[in-house]
């Protein structure tokens, strides 16, 4: 079999999370690609939890539509998963709790607690299970093995040798009930690719950019970017703070980012929203900030644990007062990663914030990354005038806000001679100070707003849509972020059926790419923007930005991300009764 | 060595004749000159107000934030260069009502900052309605019937936080100010200077000549030892905070960037930010 | 003459805002119909400000083209505004400063120093301008007499006489040297309308509506709202209260929404992206709220004290996440004060935030308005369950958010026996309590946001927009808030150039009125929708929202506003070049 | 009279095993019955966060608000209905984080209001952030090398502030905990109750065994004197805090609600909005 879904259900705070991490990482080592996503709630301990990986020979970016071998720790796992088993699915329960299976379900029970037990710890219930699970995917334990060997090492001999002996009993007691039974996936190539999650991807991308601020207050989904950059930052001298509240996270990254630092921030909706008064100062008085909004239902505390992409007209327009911001939207942890060096690169060229609109589902799921290219990762720091110059300049030369013909003005930094300036929020002349005269207000405003109106980096454009397939197409499926890997398989399944259909992402919310967006609409017969909202907020903001060509939304904003399947059943649906 | 006058812009300031925050720019630039700072090593942080305006006229980098935010993005402007001496300005409005939750947290960190604070007790950029640090019963716009809540009291809330500087200046006690201005910003951390700067037109009860009856000088007491954080709160506590000079301030303070694990001594802004192709393949790795 | 429009100007802090304000009441007392506007900065004392009265026997509310007698207080004043002048346009200047006029430019110096310094006040000074004013102007003494007496009756005998001399000694100096200048304005009517802005007239409207809690931090240019309300209120048994922050002022009116009370709080362009999380709050719990912005040049701080309309985006879309907001756009002191009444029974009704988009034109200048009626004035406090059959129903039935046709679901208040229930910005269930599974997120969703699709209120469509002219113009002008008099105007103009033209006043931006727009637009030849503000923000929702129609933007975002010519103007100009 | 199972909901409670909020929830609702205030009379004002849940299992009404916003909301709740019982509950990121400025001003604003802090020195929702009560030094996901910050101390802060009442309780310590509870509930003024209320899955320093040997009773101290601010201070600054029961208590305070110019004793809600004719023709002659 090319590919296979495994899946664990417990309770929460049970340490399910870092089983499935461990299950998942290994698969990936053999040369696997993996996707893998959790289903949990803001409960800590008790509460249902489960984990899904898809293991695959191919890249697999999409939740599964079946489960190939589900492992429950308690009843209530059974209960509520064990119809996502695929026809000929297997159930491996803990034999612990006297496991119920529904009627014509294959049900292998393994004495996962009376392992642990034997071993005088409970952890090693959720070891039994991985050791069951690889048996019934055919996966070679000594892969198991290793890993466990590294991830322990520093705990001590003993530690090693109980998760070894944990694995293999739930191995060796699952073949020995089972063997029939079990699947057999094709092997992996073996090649070490990376695994991460959107939230790794834009930490590192962060430090290679050559961020030394990470300043945020803790929110469900993108606490994470805060805590692995508390651990990497210190190592290259730079620091990650917690601080009181959002207000002043972003406001500490614009006083860094005045100062000449790379700085940044990272949120959730009620984050974004507390932003917005800043983000209009950045935009204002022209100073580069990296935000970073990982989408959670909303609005107000809304659903922190789901998976939502409702923040695009906020992200973009949110803020009271007219002002420019660039909102990249990366779909994949690969491109969250260059897309945060990108957002670093774009603060510093164009001076205004760039925020990346991230979303639970790229934020929180593992996923398979071939890798990162080290010769990819440039620092553009964009035009800052030269101190010597500045000093020939003398006082009361420099013009921090001249007009430009791309609208950027280059800028000093804080410790250069003659470079001063007042920046402010306030309406403002070349040099900075404050000025409200009629004439100078609309040209300022033209500046600013005309600067971010196309994007280049060392005379490249950004691209601003990634477009595959036929030229064409009858079917066209516009995403953004992570309904991306959704619509490409989406369009697998479509094609299987005889469609001829092509995927566009949309790359850059804003400024948005209209000209792509008209010229690949126009060209196809039939467009659909696949959104999780409820509102289709990226079609509105098409139709506002003069796409004029009619689209389709096909929408889903129950807090759970679109499968393939459900994608292309939209798309069928909508074909019904209309004449081919 | 910069001159008083390299550190005036050509911009007039454009305070009400008789404004408080007069005395408190020109202490303010004393106090830079004296400590032999050079100007484009000063960065100004600036609320919104009447006060938040002091930086349009001091020849620094100046940052004109937005309402109550002075706070956070001084911190910013800190971390980014450690080489700069930052210094946080704004009204009471700007610090102690919109700007409470952050001037609280600045002090618990400790950052090397000054903050300066221009108390009128009075909101004057937005023509006369009451402050936090308005007097109770205090009659304005908003409160046309007076004042309702108990003033906040910056220098016992300061103190309450664990703050390392505390001081309370008047802005027509120029040589004082000057002093107090001259050891804050040489304090190692977080140090507040409450500097009392009425408003002529819209308080017609904070005035002048109330303030040269009402205040006592703590500098001037030989029996006050400014490094009692206990006994300098029962002094605030007892005087109401009718109070000038340096309060507390304590000798061993660390500011946070000293602290912060593994931070470099080399600001930010000058390091070069590139990592080796090692150290970027060592951080992959973690990954595989 | 029909109109005549004067102006004065000086330095800030000098009193002229008062002294214009008694020119402006008194003409409005003789029965004209006044139009008063300023140019102002952030500064207090010093600095340029001039004062605007338009005086006409009709309605106007936009600013002039042109000046007919301009006061100057002192020579910058002169130099600044003398070109406003309209030809035959008469200057009047305190002698004082020794003015010097502009060629071409008739001055009439009286000494309004000299007659202030003899009454040992300085403030004299502008009333006799005051005076000088009324004498070029034929306008009658007596009236401004009866006026004076009455302001200073409390501060004694001798004020009023001081006044009094001041007054009369302007005016017959003036008449000694000009009297064969002097205009001659078409008597009023003498009718005893109301001089208002519109920030009066919100602070009314909600006093009317029942509103007791109006709760607020002082911003240009809303803090009038709460100023004026704490004079009132303590005589209604309310508070005005003045709080840290707009966080919070935001949040205590949430509070006293949720406890039954009607609350409002207003600010401008800063305080609205503060109040973005919590605006979501109450569109997620249902809780009613009234939020006044009124609009002031953006972002960041912007322009305090410049008018701008461009907070549209974030006050329909602004917050994360997808919630119900209702909002309305009054153009005149008159719709503002109803819109205020309104917006109080909408919130009610459907349980979500109602936000008014005022501007700083329409929120600080002061207009003429006919009548307000006290029978138009009526409180629906909307769906509330009655206590009794709550107590009959008995505990843990009553269901807050229970499923109903209209999506809006009869409340209980605090207080009320087995009415418990819990309000929260977390997704819930029908009862209130957490629930965050997919099926009923959805409906939940929809429910919320379904409610809002249209507007009634008493079984009465809430109108969404107001249209004057023809049924199928040749040419259609779009406004909303303080443009609505300027196009007004503006098709006056073009309609004497010929033209066949209607005017069409978006009354809610959102829901917004998409058929009744389709349709008006469809039936004209041309639409334009006029703007104060850069990127065409009313236009850009319009297409958003399904209006397909091209419409041709007229913006202006200098901080001013339009003139009535400049959008007459700006209509011809498209027309240049194209066969008619 | 309602009885304690009158104030239970269906919900179970969700809380972690040994999490301190069970005391809290159960001394609350004790407090509550003992004085024999109805359950619909009561408004449990909740912020987010852990203890944020606890109005979830209280059946009175119940509103949960944004992060840190529980102050302001609860101010609102109080002015439309003077009526009701309101109190406010949250956890000490939501209280002295991002709710710091609001904490503050509501102290200075003294409606009648009772604030239980649900104070476990760790972020708990968000699992396992430092929190401004956390220890220095204390390490967490977010301070991996350990809490560089000086702890809130929030009852240092409340009397700095003007508070009428501060309290300390300690959720295992159920017979003082209701007793506290009651006196801040029936206190005239706003009230705050920091209460102890160990985090057992992500803090395990401040633990229940810690508290009981660190914590000293002041209610047993004959000595101590609650109405005496400088002492009190003193008390707090002197023993870093750890104590517990009824740290201060102003006897006049005066609720904000009832200084208000005014401000009719009948709750809003209940009055008629309605203005008479005269009323609303007296209005519009200030216009005329
Ligand atoms: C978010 C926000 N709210 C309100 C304002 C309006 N505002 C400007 S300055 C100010 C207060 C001024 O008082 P203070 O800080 O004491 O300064 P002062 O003018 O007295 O020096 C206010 C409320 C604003 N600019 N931004
Ligand atoms: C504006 C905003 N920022 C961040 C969060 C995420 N958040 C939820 S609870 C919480 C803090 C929890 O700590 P605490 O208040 O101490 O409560 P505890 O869980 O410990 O009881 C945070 C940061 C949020 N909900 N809203
Ligand atoms: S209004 Fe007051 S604070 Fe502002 S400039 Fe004038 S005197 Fe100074
Ligand atoms: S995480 Fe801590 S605070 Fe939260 S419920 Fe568990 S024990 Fe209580
Ligand atoms: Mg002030
Ligand atoms: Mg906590």
């Amino acid at each position: 079999m090319r590919e296979l879904v495994w899946k664990i259900g417990g309770e929460q705070g049970t340490g399910l999370d870092s089983t499935s991490d461990v299950f998942a990482t290994v698969c990936n080592r053999l040369g696997y690609y993996i996707y893998a996503y959790k289903t949990f709630s803001s409960r800590i301990k008790g509460g249902h939890t489960n984990f899904t990986v898809r293991v695959s020979t191919r890249r697999v970016l999409a939740t599964a539509a079946g489960v190939h071998v589900l492992v429950a720790m308690d009843q209530d796992s059974i209960d509520r998963l064990a119809g996502e088993l695929v026809p000929g699915g297997l159930l491996i329960a803990d034999s612990h709790f006297q496991p119920r299976a529904p009627e014509g379900v294959q049900m292998v029970t393994v004495p996962m607690t009376e392992i642990a037990r034997d071993l005088l710890n409970p952890v090693y219930r959720n070891i039994a299970a991985i050791g069951a699970s690889a048996a019934l995917l055919g996966l070679p334990l000594q892969a198991f093995k290793d890993y466990l060997a590294e991830k322990f090492a520093a705990k001590g001999e003993q530690v090693v040798q109980g998760n070894w002996t944990a694995l293999e009993r739930g191995y060796s007691y699952t073949l020995e009930q089972a063997a029939d039974k079990a699947f057999q996936l094709d092997p992996g190539d073996g090649q070490r690719r990376l695994i991460m999650t959107g939230n790794d991807a834009i930490a590192l991308g962060a430090v290679a950019a050559g961020c030394r601020l990470v300043v945020a207050y803790p929110i469900t989904p993108a606490s994470e970017i805060l805590e692995n950059c508390a651990r990497i930052l210190p190592r290259f001298g730079g620091a990650a703070v917690q601080v009181e509240d959002e207000l002043a996270a972003v406001a500490v990254c614009i006083g860094a980012g005045f100062a000449g630092a790379r700085a940044m921030t990272a949120t959730a909706g009620p984050g974004i929203s507390l932003m917005q008064e800043n983000i209009g100062l950045a935009s204002m008085a022209e100073i580069p900030v990296v935000i970073v909004d990982v989408q959670r239902g909303g609005p107000s505390t809304g659903m922190p644990t789901k998976h939502e992409q409702s923040d695009l007209l906020a992200l973009a327009y949110g803020g009271h007062g007219e002002g420019p911001r660039i909102v990249l939207a990366p779909g994949t942890a690969e491109q969250a990663f260059y897309d945060t060096v990108l957002a670093f690169n774009l603060a510093d060229n164009y001076h205004c914030p760039v925020i990346i609109a991230s979303d639970l589902g790229l934020g929180l799921w593992q996923q398979t990354v071939d890798s990162l290219d080290f010769d990819r990762v440039v620092i553009d720091r964009g035009p800052v005038v030269d101190p010597k110059e500045l000093e020939a300049m003398g006082r009361d030369v420099f013009q921090r806000y001249a007009f430009t013909e791309s609208g950027v003005s280059p800028r000093s930094l804080p410790g250069m001679k003659y470079g001063q300036y007042l920046a402010t929020g306030v309406e403002h002349a070349t040099d900075g100070k404050v000025k409200e005269d009629p004439a100078n207000r609309t040209r300022m405003m033209q500046k600013r707003l005309n600067k971010i109106k196309k994007l280049e980096i060392g005379g490249q454009p950004v691209p601003g849509i990634l477009y595959e397939g036929p030229a064409r197409p009858e079917i066209l499926l516009i995403s953004y972020g992570s309904t991306f890997g959704v619509v490409a398989e989406a369009a697998e399944l479509l094609r299987e059926q005889g469609h001829r259909v092509a995927t566009l992402q949309v790359r850059v919310i804003r400024p948005l790419p209209v000209e792509e967006l008209r010229a690949a609409i126009g060209a196809a017969e039939k467009t659909f923007v696949v959104e999780n909202n409820a509102t289709g907020q990226l079609a509105f903001i098409m139709r506002a930005e003069g796409v004029e060509h009619p689209v389709e939304s096909i929408l889903k904003y129950d807090g759970t991300l679109f499968r393939p399947d459900e994608v292309a059943a939209a798309v069928l649906e909508s074909y019904k009764g209309v004449p081919a | 060595m910069a001159t008083l006058a390299e550190f005036k812009t050509a911009e007039k300031a454009w305070w009400c004749p008789g404004c408080g925050d007069f005395g408190v720019l020109a202490a303010l630039q004393k106090a830079l000159v004296e400590l032999g700072i050079e100007p484009e090593n000063v960065v100004i942080v600036a609320g919104i107000g009447c006060s938040g305006r002091i930086g349009n006229y001091i020849y620094s980098y100046n940052f004109h934030t937005t309402h109550g935010r002075t706070m956070p993005v001084a911190l910013g402007v800190k971390l980014a260069n450690r080489n700069l001496t930052v210094i946080a300005t704004g009204g009471d409005g700007d610090g102690y009502a919109i700007g409470m939750g952050h001037f609280l947290h600045a002090i618990r960190r400790n950052p090397d900052i000054t903050y300066i604070v221009m108390d009128n007790h009075i909101y004057g950029l937005t023509k006369g309605q009451t402050s936090p640090t308005s007097d109770p019963g205090f009659k304005t716009k908003t409160t046309p019937q007076g004042n309702l809540e108990r003033p906040v009291r910056p220098l016992q809330l300061a103190i309450a936080a664990g703050a390392t500087f505390v001081a309370q200046g008047f802005s027509s006690n120029q040589k004082q100010l000057v002093r107090i201005f001259k050891e804050a910003i040489t304090h190692k951390g977080f140090a507040l200077v409450n500097t009392i700067s009425p408003c002529v037109t819209f308080n017609r009860v904070n005035t002048y000549d109330f303030y040269r009856e009402a205040l006592v000088d703590l500098d001037e007491d030989p029996n006050y030892d400014p490094t009692d954080r206990v006994a300098a709160m029962r002094k605030l506590m007892e005087t109401d905070e009718l109070v000038t000079g340096i309060v507390y301030r304590e000798p061993e303070s660390i500011p946070f960037e000293e602290k912060l694990p593994g931070f470099r001594p080399e600001p930010i802004v000058s390091q070069d930010w590139r990592l080796s192709r090692e150290e970027f393949e060592r951080f992959l790795d973690a990954y595989r």
